[in-house]
Order: C-alpha cells, then sequence, then structure tokens
C-alpha cells in the first residue's frame, strides 16, 4: 500500500555548512529531511571561490604557477605538474628526462599524502579519531621529504617550465626509500585497525551506489570512477611524463559503492610506492633545467590540453593563447566537481549518515570544486 | 550555577576591541571587578583555548597537523576542536575568506560566547594573500575587515610551530606575560 | 506518622547531607579526574603526549577548562524553550548523582541500602533520557531535535537487552539489594557464571552512556554537537560531568553486578592479594578499569550506524539475553 | 550459521582493533615539544626572503634591477633605488616585502640575476597586527648585522 503524504509538511530542511566538521571545508549541503532518510540533497558552491580562472587572465604564465599549488592544496604537485605540461606542450619546450622522473617521484609521493590525509579524514568523518593521528603521523615523513626538496610543506610551488627548480639530493632517495619501507609496515596497520572491522565495514558497504552509467553520465574521473568497475586512469589511458615506462597496475573495484572506493584507495596507494620505487631505480644523471627556456614564456598563439591523474581523478587544463605574456584563457576542469555532482542523485533515500559516509568517500577538496 | 557571577565576569576590557564589544552589544563590563578573581580566570583562559573545527582552505591542513601526533596542541590544552561555535573559546580562521563565505564568518563569531578569540593564520586571512590582485572581486581582503582578530600567524601555509607560536602570543595578550621560553632556532641539515 | 517523621529527620538528615555532599563531591572530582584520564589514553594511543603544561604532566588541565567554562557568557539563543533549555542540563545531572545514593562502595560505605536498590538505579538511569530530549527540543536547533530524537530510540532499544541480562544475575543471587547481590558473589564472582549477560550489560551500558562507538546523540560529524549544539559555557560544562557521572555509575553497576563489588579476587593467585587492599580500594580499581576500556573503545572505533545500532539491539543482544535468561532459570531451578 | 558466523567474525575484528590501538598506548611517542624541542628545519626551507649582504664589501648584493618586483605573482615587493651622483651603480634604499601577500613560490629568489636574496628560515613568526609583518629588509639586514 502506497501511503500518501503532503511532502511538504513531513520533510526537515537541514542546513549542513558551510561550516560543518564532515564537509571537508566549507561546502554546503541543504538536505530535506524525512526523518533521517534525505529526499533531496543540494550542495551549494561558491564559499570558497578565489577566482583562479581569472586570475590566469591577469598573471603572466610564470606568476600563475604558485596558484596551481593552491587549487587542490593535496595534492598541489599534480596541479603543478599539469599545468607545468600544458605550457610546455604549447611553448614546446622538452624537460630533461631527470626532471620528468623527479616530477613522477615527487607527484605519486604526493598522491600518497593525499590518499593518507583522505584515509584518516574519511575514518574521523565515520566517528573514528584514532587513525587519522597514525595516518598524519605517516603523512608527516612525506611532508618532511618534500619539504627537504620544494621548500614548503603543503601548497608545493615546485615544477617550473622545463624542468623543476631544484635538484633531489641522496638524503631524499634514501629518505623516500626508507618510508616506502615504513609504510609497507604500516598499511596492514591499517588494514586491522580499520579495513577488517565490522564497524567500518557495516558503515560503507553498500553505500552511496554509483553504477558505472551514473559514473560515466556525470564525467566521474579517479578512484570513484574505479570504483564503480571502470578501468580509467589518465596515466594509462593517456600516457603522459613517464608513466609509460613504469609497470604499475590500475586497481579497479566493482563494488560500486563507499567500500569499493576505499578498497581502490588504498591499493592504489601501493601502486604509488611501487611507481616510486622504479622511478627511483631508472633515474638517470643529467640537469633538472631544459637548457633553453626564455625567461619570459610567450607561447605562440593557439590552444592546448593537457590532462593529469590527480589523487581525486582526472584533472585538466585548457589555455588558451595569444600569443601574449599572459593566457587569454585558463580553463581548469577539476575531478572535485564531476565527483560532487553525483552526490545529490546517489544521496536520494539514504540515511543522513550514509550521505557522510558517501561524501566522504568522494573525497572532496572543496577549493578545488570552487576553484 | 552562580549565573549572575558568570555574566559579570565576561569580557576582559582590552582583550578584544572596544568595537568588537560595542558590535556584539551583548557582553556588558563587569560592575565589580576583582583583580585577583580576574588574573586567576585569564590564566585559566590562556591555558584552556577550545579552538573551533572550522577550516576554510589549506591552512585548515597545516591546522590539523598542529593537533596531530607530532605537534600536539593538546600540550597545552587546545585540543579541544569543538564544533559547536558555542562551545569554543577561539577562533581560528585558517584560509582565504570569500565574499559568500564572509556573513558565515561573522554569524558563526557572533554565535561564539565571551570572551572569544580569533587568529587569522595564513596570509589570506590576513590579508588576502596571494588571491590579492588589482580587479579582484571575489574575497574578503583579510579576517580583519569583518572580525576583530587578536593575533596574525603570517605564512603560506605556516608551519605548524608558527601556529603554536600564535597561540602563546594570544596567551600573551590574555595574561600579559608570555609563559613557554623562545624555541632556539637552529637550522639543521636534512636528515 | 509524626512521630516517625521527626524522629527520621533528627536520625537521618546529616546522614543525608553528608552523603549527599560526598556524592557531589565525589562526582566532582572523579569527572576532573577521568577527563584528564581520557585525554591522556588518548594522547598516548595516538602516539601523542596529551596534556602537558598545566601542572605537572597537565594534571590541573580539566580544572583549568572547568574554571574558564564557568567564566564564560551564558547565551539564550533566539527562541528557545528556555525553562527546558536551562533545566536540561541539572536534568542529565540529577539523577546521575542521585543513583549514587544507594550504590555500596564498601559493605558499609553506602547512603541507602534499599532492598529494591538495582530497580531505583534503573529507574533512575532511565531518566537521563528525559534530560536529552529536553536539550535536545528545548533548543530551537535541527542538529539537537535530531540527536535528542536519536537519543530516545537508542534508550529504548538497550535498557531492554540490558535489564534482562540483570535478571539473570538477580536469578542467581536471589535479590535486588545491591550489597546482597555482592555478598552473593563472595565465593566466586557473577562474571564467571554469567559473562554473556556482562558482555551484554557492559555494550548496553556504554550505549546508554551515549560513548563512542554509540555516541550518535552528540555524532560530531554528522550533527555537529548533537544535542548539546547550542549550549555553552556551563550548561555544557554540565552535561560534561553527567556523562562522566553516568560513565561510573553504568561501570559501578558493572562492578557490582558482574566483578564481586568490593570483594578482592577470591580465585586462584588473587587470593591472596584480596587482604591487601580494603573494599573501597577494589571497588574504585574495578570501575576504572572498566573505565578504561570504555576509553579504549572510543578511540578506537567508527561510530555505527542508526539503524545498525537498533538493529544490533534487537537482533543480536535481546535474543541473546533472553536466551541466557532462560538458561539460567533452567540451571538454577535443577 | 551465517548469524552466529557474523558475529563471531565481527567480534574478532573488534578485539584485533583494540590490540592495535592497545599497542600504541605503550609505545613511545612521536610528539616534539614545540617551544623546548625543534625540529630540524631543512635548509631549503622557505621563510620569507632576505637581503644577502656581499661578504667582502658588507655591501648588499642586490642590484637594483626591479626583476624580483616584476615577476612577483602577488605583487609583496617594491624597490626604491636612486642614482646617486657620479656613482656607477644604483643603490639600494629601500626593499619593502609585504610579506602577508607572498605565496612563498620563490620566483624572486630563482629570478635574481644577482643572487641578492634569499629564504629565511623565520618558520614560527606570529604578531598581533599585520604591520609587522610589512618587512622593511634594508633595515632588517643592517640590524642582523
Amino acid at each position: 500500500m502506497k501511503i500518501e503524504r503532503n511532502l511538504e509538511e513531513h520533510s526537515l530542511y537541514l542546513n549542513m555548512g558551510p561550516q560543518h566538521p564532515s564537509t571537508h571545508g566549507v561546502l554546503r549541503v541543504i538536505l530535506k529531511l524525512d526523518g533521517e532518510y534525505i529526499e533531496e540533497a543540494e550542495p551549494v558552491l561558491g564559499y570558497i571561490h578565489r577566482m583562479h580562472e581569472k586570475m590566469g587572465e591577469n598573471r603572466t604564465y610564470a606568476q600563475y604557477l604558485p596558484n596551481m599549488g593552491r587549487v587542490d592544496y593535496l595534492s598541489a604537485l599534480s596541479y603543478n605538474q599539469c599545468y607545468v605540461g600544458a605550457v610546455e606542450r604549447l611553448t614546446g619546450i622538452a624537460p630533461p628526462p631527470r626532471a620528468e622522473y623527479i616530477r613522477v617521484i615527487t607527484t605519486e609521493l604526493n598522491r600518497l599524502s593525499s590518499h593518507l590525509l583522505w584515509f584518516g579524514a574519511y575514518v574521523l568523518d565515520l566517528g573514528g579519531f584514532t587513525p587519522f593521528l597514525y595516518s598524519f603521523d605517516d603523512r608527516e615523513h612525506i611532508l618532511d621529504l618534500l619539504e627537504s626538496i620544494t621548500g614548503s610543506r603543503l601548497t608545493y610551488c615546485y615544477f617550473r617550465f622545463g624542468g623543476v627548480s631544484k635538484d633531489i639530493t641522496d638524503d631524499f632517495i634514501t629518505g623516500t626509500r626508507a618510508f616506502i619501507k615504513r609504510l609497507r609496515m604500516h598499511l596492514p596497520m591499517y588494514e586491522t585497525l580499520v579495513t577488517k572491522n565490522v564497524i567500518f565495514i557495516n558503515r560503507v558497504k553498500e553505500v552511496g551506489i554509483i553504477t558505472p552509467e551514473a559514473a560515466r553520465r556525470y564525467g566521474v574521473t579517479g578512484p570513484a570512477l574505479r570504483g564503480s568497475g571502470i578501468k580509467y586512469d589518465v596515466r594509462k589511458n593517456e600516457p603522459y611524463s613517464i608513466y609509460p615506462e613504469v609497470d604499475f597496475d590500475i586497481p579497479v573495484q566493482d563494488g560500486c559503492d563507499a567500500l569499493s572506493r576505499y578498497i581502490v584507495r588504498m591499493l592504489e596507494m601501493e601502486q604509488s610506492m611501487r611507481i616510486i620505487e622504479q622511478a627511483l631505480d631508472k633515474l638517470p644523471e643529467g640537469p633538472v633545467m631544459a637548457p633553453k627556456v626564455p625567461k619570459k614564456v610567450k607561447p605562440p598563439k593557439g590552444d592546448c590540453y593537457f590532462a593529469v591523474e590527480t589523487a581525486r581523478g582526472d584533472f585538466g587544463i585548457y589555455i588558451v593563447s595569444d600569443g601574449t605574456e599572459t593566457a587569454y584563457r585558463i580553463k581548469l576542469r577539476t575531478p572535485g566537481f564531476s565527483n560532487l555532482s553525483i552526490f545529490a542523485e546517489i544521496s536520494r533515500g539514504t540515511l543522513l549518515q550514509d550521505a557522510i559516509s558517501t561524501m566522504g568517500s568522494l573525497d572532496l577538496v572543496i577549493p578545488e570544486i570552487d576553484r | 550555577m552562580g549565573t549572575e557571577d558568570t555574566k559579570i565576569k565576561l569580557i576582559k576590557p582590552g582583550v578584544t576591541s572596544p568595537e568588537a564589544a560595542a558590535k556584539i552589544g551583548e557582553v556588558e563590563p563587569p560592575l565589580v571587578r576583582l583583580a585577583v578573581v580576574e588574573e586567576i580566570l585569564n590564566l585559566c583562559r590562556a591555558n584552556s583555548l577550545w579552538p573551533m573545527t572550522f577550516g576554510l582552505a589549506c591552512c585548515a591542513i597545516e591546522m590539523m597537523a598542529t593537533g596531530m601526533a607530532r605537534f600536539d596542541m593538546s600540550r597545552f590544552g587546545a585540543e579541544v576542536f569543538r564544533p559547536s561555535p558555542r562551545q569554543a573559546d577561539l577562533m581560528i580562521v585558517a584560509g582565504t575568506i570569500s565574499k559568500k563565505m564572509a556573513p558565515a564568518v561573522v554569524t558563526l563569531y557572533d554565535q561564539m560566547p565571551a570572551p572569544k578569540w580569533v587568529i587569522a593564520m595564513g596570509n589570506c586571512a590576513i590579508s588576502g594573500g596571494p588571491f590579492l590582485f588589482k580587479g579582484q572581486y571575489g574575497i574578503i581582503e583579510g579576517a580583519v575587515k569583518l572580525i576583530p582578530v587578536d593575533v596574525y600567524v603570517p605564512g603560506c601555509p605556516p608551519r605548524p610551530e608558527g601556529l603554536l607560536e600564535g597561540i602563546f602570543k594570544l596567551q600573551e595578550k590574555i595574561t600579559g606575560k608570555r609563559f613557554w621560553p623562545v624555541a632556539q632556532r637552529k637550522s639543521h641539515v636534512a636528515k | 506518622m509524626e512521630q516517625i517523621t521527626t524522629s527520621m529527620l533528627i536520625n537521618e538528615l546529616p546522614r543525608l547531607i553528608l552523603s549527599l555532599v560526598l556524592v557531589i563531591a565525589f562526582v566532582a572530582l572523579n569527572a576532573l579526574m577521568l577527563v584528564y584520564m581520557e585525554r591522556k589514553v588518548a594522547g598516548h594511543m595516538q602516539k601523542r603526549l596529551g596534556p602537558m603544561v598545566v601542572g605537572p604532566h597537565g594534571l590541573l588541565q580539566t580544572l583549568v577548562d572547568g574554571i574558564k567554562l564557568m567564566g564564560k557568557q551564558i547565551i539564550n539563543p533566539e527562541e528557545v524553550d528556555l525553562p527546558l533549555f536551562r533545566m536540561a542540563p541539572i536534568l542529565a545531572l540529577v539523577p546521575a548523582i542521585a543513583v549514587f545514593a544507594v550504590i555500596p562502595f564498601s559493605e558499609k560505605l553506602v547512603a541507602r541500602d534499599l532492598n529494591a536498590g538495582l530497580l531505583v538505579v534503573f529507574a533512575y538511569a532511565s531518566l537521563s533520557v528525559l534530560a536529552i530530549l529536553a536539550a535536545g527540543w528545548g533548543s530551537n536547533n535541527k542538529y539537537g531535535l535530531i540527536g535528542a530524537v536519536r537519543s530516545v530510540a537508542q534508550q529504548v532499544a538497550y535498557e531492554i537487552p540490558m535489564l534482562v541480562s540483570v535478571l539473570s544475575v538477580v536469578l542467581l543471587s536471589h535479590t535486588t539489594q545491591l550489597t546482597g547481590i555482592v555478598n552473593a558473589q563472595k565465593g566466586m564472582w557473577n562474571i564467571v557464571y554469567q559473562p554473556v549477560a556482562f558482555l551484554i550489560f557492559f555494550i548496553c551500558s556504554v550505549a546508554e552512556t551515549n560513548r563512542a562507538p554509540f555516541d550518535l546523540v552528540e555524532g560530531e560529524s554528522e550533527l555537529t554537537a548533537g544535542f548539546h549544539t547550542e549550549y555553552s559555557g556551563m550548561g555544557f560544562g554540565v552535561f560534561f560531568l553527567a556523562e562522566y557521572a553516568s560513565m561510573v555509575v553504568g561501570a559501578a553497576i558493572a562492578t557490582i553486578l558482574f566483578l564481586g563489588g568490593w570483594n578482592g579476587p577470591t580465585f586462584g593467585i588473587g587470593g591472596a592479594l584480596s587482604g591487601i587492599f580494603p573494599g573501597v580500594l577494589w571497588f574504585l580499581i574495578k570501575v576504572y578499569i572498566l573505565i578504561f576500556i570504555v576509553m579504549w573503545i572510543r578511540w578506537t572505533y567508527p561510530r555505527v550506524r542508526f539503524d545498525q545500532l537498533l538493529n544490533f539491539s534487537w537482533k543480536v543482544l535481546l535474543p541473546f539475553s533472553l536466551a541466557n535468561l532462560i538458561i539460567t532459570a533452567v540451571v538454577t531451578k535443577l | 550459521m551465517s548469524y552466529f558466523g557474523e558475529i563471531y567474525t565481527g567480534a574478532v575484528s573488534l578485539i584485533a582493533g583494540l590490540g592495535v590501538t592497545g599497542k600504541a598506548l605503550f609505545q613511545p611517542t612521536v610528539t616534539v615539544q614545540y617551544p623546548w624541542e625543534t625540529i630540524d628545519i631543512t635548509p631549503t626551507f622557505r621563510g620569507h626572503i632576505e637581503l644577502v649582504t656581499d661578504e667582502e664589501t658588507g655591501n648588499f648584493k642586490c642590484i637594483c634591477c626591479g626583476l624580483c618586483q616584476l615577476n612577483c605573482p602577488s605583487h609583496c615587493i617594491s624597490i626604491k633605488s636612486s642614482k646617486p651622483e657620479g656613482a656607477k651603480k644604483k643603490a639600494l634604499d629601500s626593499y619593502m616585502l609585504n610579506f602577508t601577500t607572498c605565496s612563498l613560490c620563490g620566483t624572486c629568489v630563482e629570478g635574481c640575476p644577482a643572487d641578492a636574496i634569499k629564504f629565511s628560515d623565520d618558520y614560527n613568526l606570529a604578531g598581533f597586527s599585520r604591520e609587522e609583518f610589512y618587512f622593511d629588509l634594508v633595515k632588517r639586514a643592517r640590524e642582523e648585522k
């Protein structure tokens, strides 16, 4: 029997955000609740709109670099890599091989740190506090390593057109190897503490189902897509940098739920470590900057699109150059925006707590969505 | 529960700016002020600064890192991150305040019970930081344009030590003296 | 009738006042200790130090926090139901304190040794849900309201298996007087005969005190601070006090029912040890160990989901406790 | 049977989780007690910029070309220089850094043709007003000397 009800009378509007512990920043979600069931969830964006695209039209190509560390501060180096790659493609500068290797090593370290932070923050969303501190403890080691090379802990501005700003040291290499050893020892601990925990499994299993069809429709990318059984990764599908030269797998799970996305990320950490190890083994000698990089980068008229795989998915930059020192238009295609847009659909009819686990499993970084 | 008593000893004059006190309106100046009681209260307040779980952007990650095992803000009694502004003493503005977010920031500040303090963490919260350019349309050029700021911690983002130093400065501001030694800076070769 | 009242007053009033003062002092001191312990346990579990600088190893940290909370502005948010809003914290604290009237800390140290002590405990314990409901309803906050509604469902679901598991203890010791139950465990603690009942009781008492992983009422990541979202200063402080007081109550009842109360261990090598400490100390040691386990659990697990919480109670705890009760009944009859 | 199986595996997983945190309880802490101890700040750390002085002459290495000012994405550097009568080179009058808008990208240091600026290791700055972070680098460098 279908019970007819006047929804207007029964539903409760709940404003989650812009300040809320589990929206990871300043996302606002207007929830229409029936009891604890969500009838409608409407994300409201723009609370941290920082004019990145507009700034691209106001700054020279080199001056725009620091912005790339701040669009998505958790995987800043991937963004660095994408922008630098796009400008290099436009201007035809080719970075030396050592620079490419260093880029991949540091980017993968950055991916590890991003995934570690996500892991901790996700368990925190689900109410577990201690794993958060453990993963931060591991993450601090990555930050130490990256700081010794790039000079900053979070918002890196390290890559340059035609190379990287500073060569890596032997200390960095030994430190990285030691860290990988350490993380390999710690991952089983995380598995016992969280992955196998019955409460955790019950919270994430069959929650936030993204069907492959819906994922395609919304343009979901990254681990969220691979958790739905679609094997798409920019590093394999449109290889860039030295990714074709290293051997790694793309973890795919076909559960379509939050648990699958979780497992994909945990497996990706292992793959990142594999990539770093191989890159360190193969690291060629040589300069880290291309010999002829003009002081003022002035790409010829034209446009170009370059995409990389960040920790959150497919990030692309589209640059239109009018031949001057400043870009005519810079368009950022950020993965978080597409990943969030599916939230309204998949959270409908679920419990309030499920919505939290779903949102956490999408790994949102709000400044990247609002740009 | 001595409601009258607590209502009187609300705020130490000079802790937040008079403009701020006037803006809030609710905060009455103490009728009777006992110097000893004030001093003890301030000592307690300085050592129990509960921040609000409130992150805006990049600096929020460093704020979290300050609470984590390596830097451990809890040593100073400041790890009790309260998600509700009603229970917080300290607002760490960690990140860029966009124009859309500004009313929410002001609301959150107003919701906090006095005495309350604000730390502007990072360059964005101080002055708009790297997002300040001629013709910018989206951000507030510093938290101080919205709410009274007590301590500024510059950096992009500041290291966790910077935030800890900011908390020490705030303690200094509340009690009038610095409790902890100044960190001896030493540059080392990386491990 | 009149004579009885006067004589009662003369004899009982000093005793009553004394025990009230003692209990309130104990509860307050205990809360200070427990919050400190909680922060230290959490800190070291997370490989950090916890409070360090206020007092030696941060011992005075919670005292400082308490004084600070007293000195905060008291805010009455707009459109709150003021009587309810202000009453709720007190309503939460009073039952938690009142229960101490019947809890025997040792053979002699008990304010009122009622022969229906167990029932009094549960009567008071179930009052706490009213306080949460009043707080959530009265504060005119949607998070608070959802928290309060969750609390009611949770309390109803967990009280039943709790009472049923307690019944099997009552069957064993043939009394509901708390001292009687302890005295019945002189030879062997009830936990040996009733491990299932103990587990169920323990889980339920964690749920009743709204501790993680059952802290849905104030589930930080969904409901910001749940029912006490709108409480500032001492209003929040009193809720905090009540939470820790009811934690002690839960652990104390578990100790009395299953762990032999003030008796030292009488079996194994423990038999030699039991004479060392006075009864009160044994009692407190057991209570604190149980509280430590509650904290350990809190800092380890994520939060359960609401429907799973209810399912767990109705589908696992209740059948097990009923089965346990039936088996106990049959065995004692045999 | 799966009903009991689930309860059993669930209980085992919960106890295993307790084991992890219980073990951590007795492991040494990783906290660095900040004001008393400090972490090694790497030499590459990017603090605010400082002027470099020539060790031989004691003068600033800065040649007042203004490249840093020009390259800076957030326009936080302003240089004033003058050419004294008869002198060959320009002399630095003031070098103002508005650290509150700096993004620590390093463009100024890398672009400097004379290696006249470097990153400081001021990692724990904090102050009561934002004007404290409008650095007059010339004055700062002289004071340090």
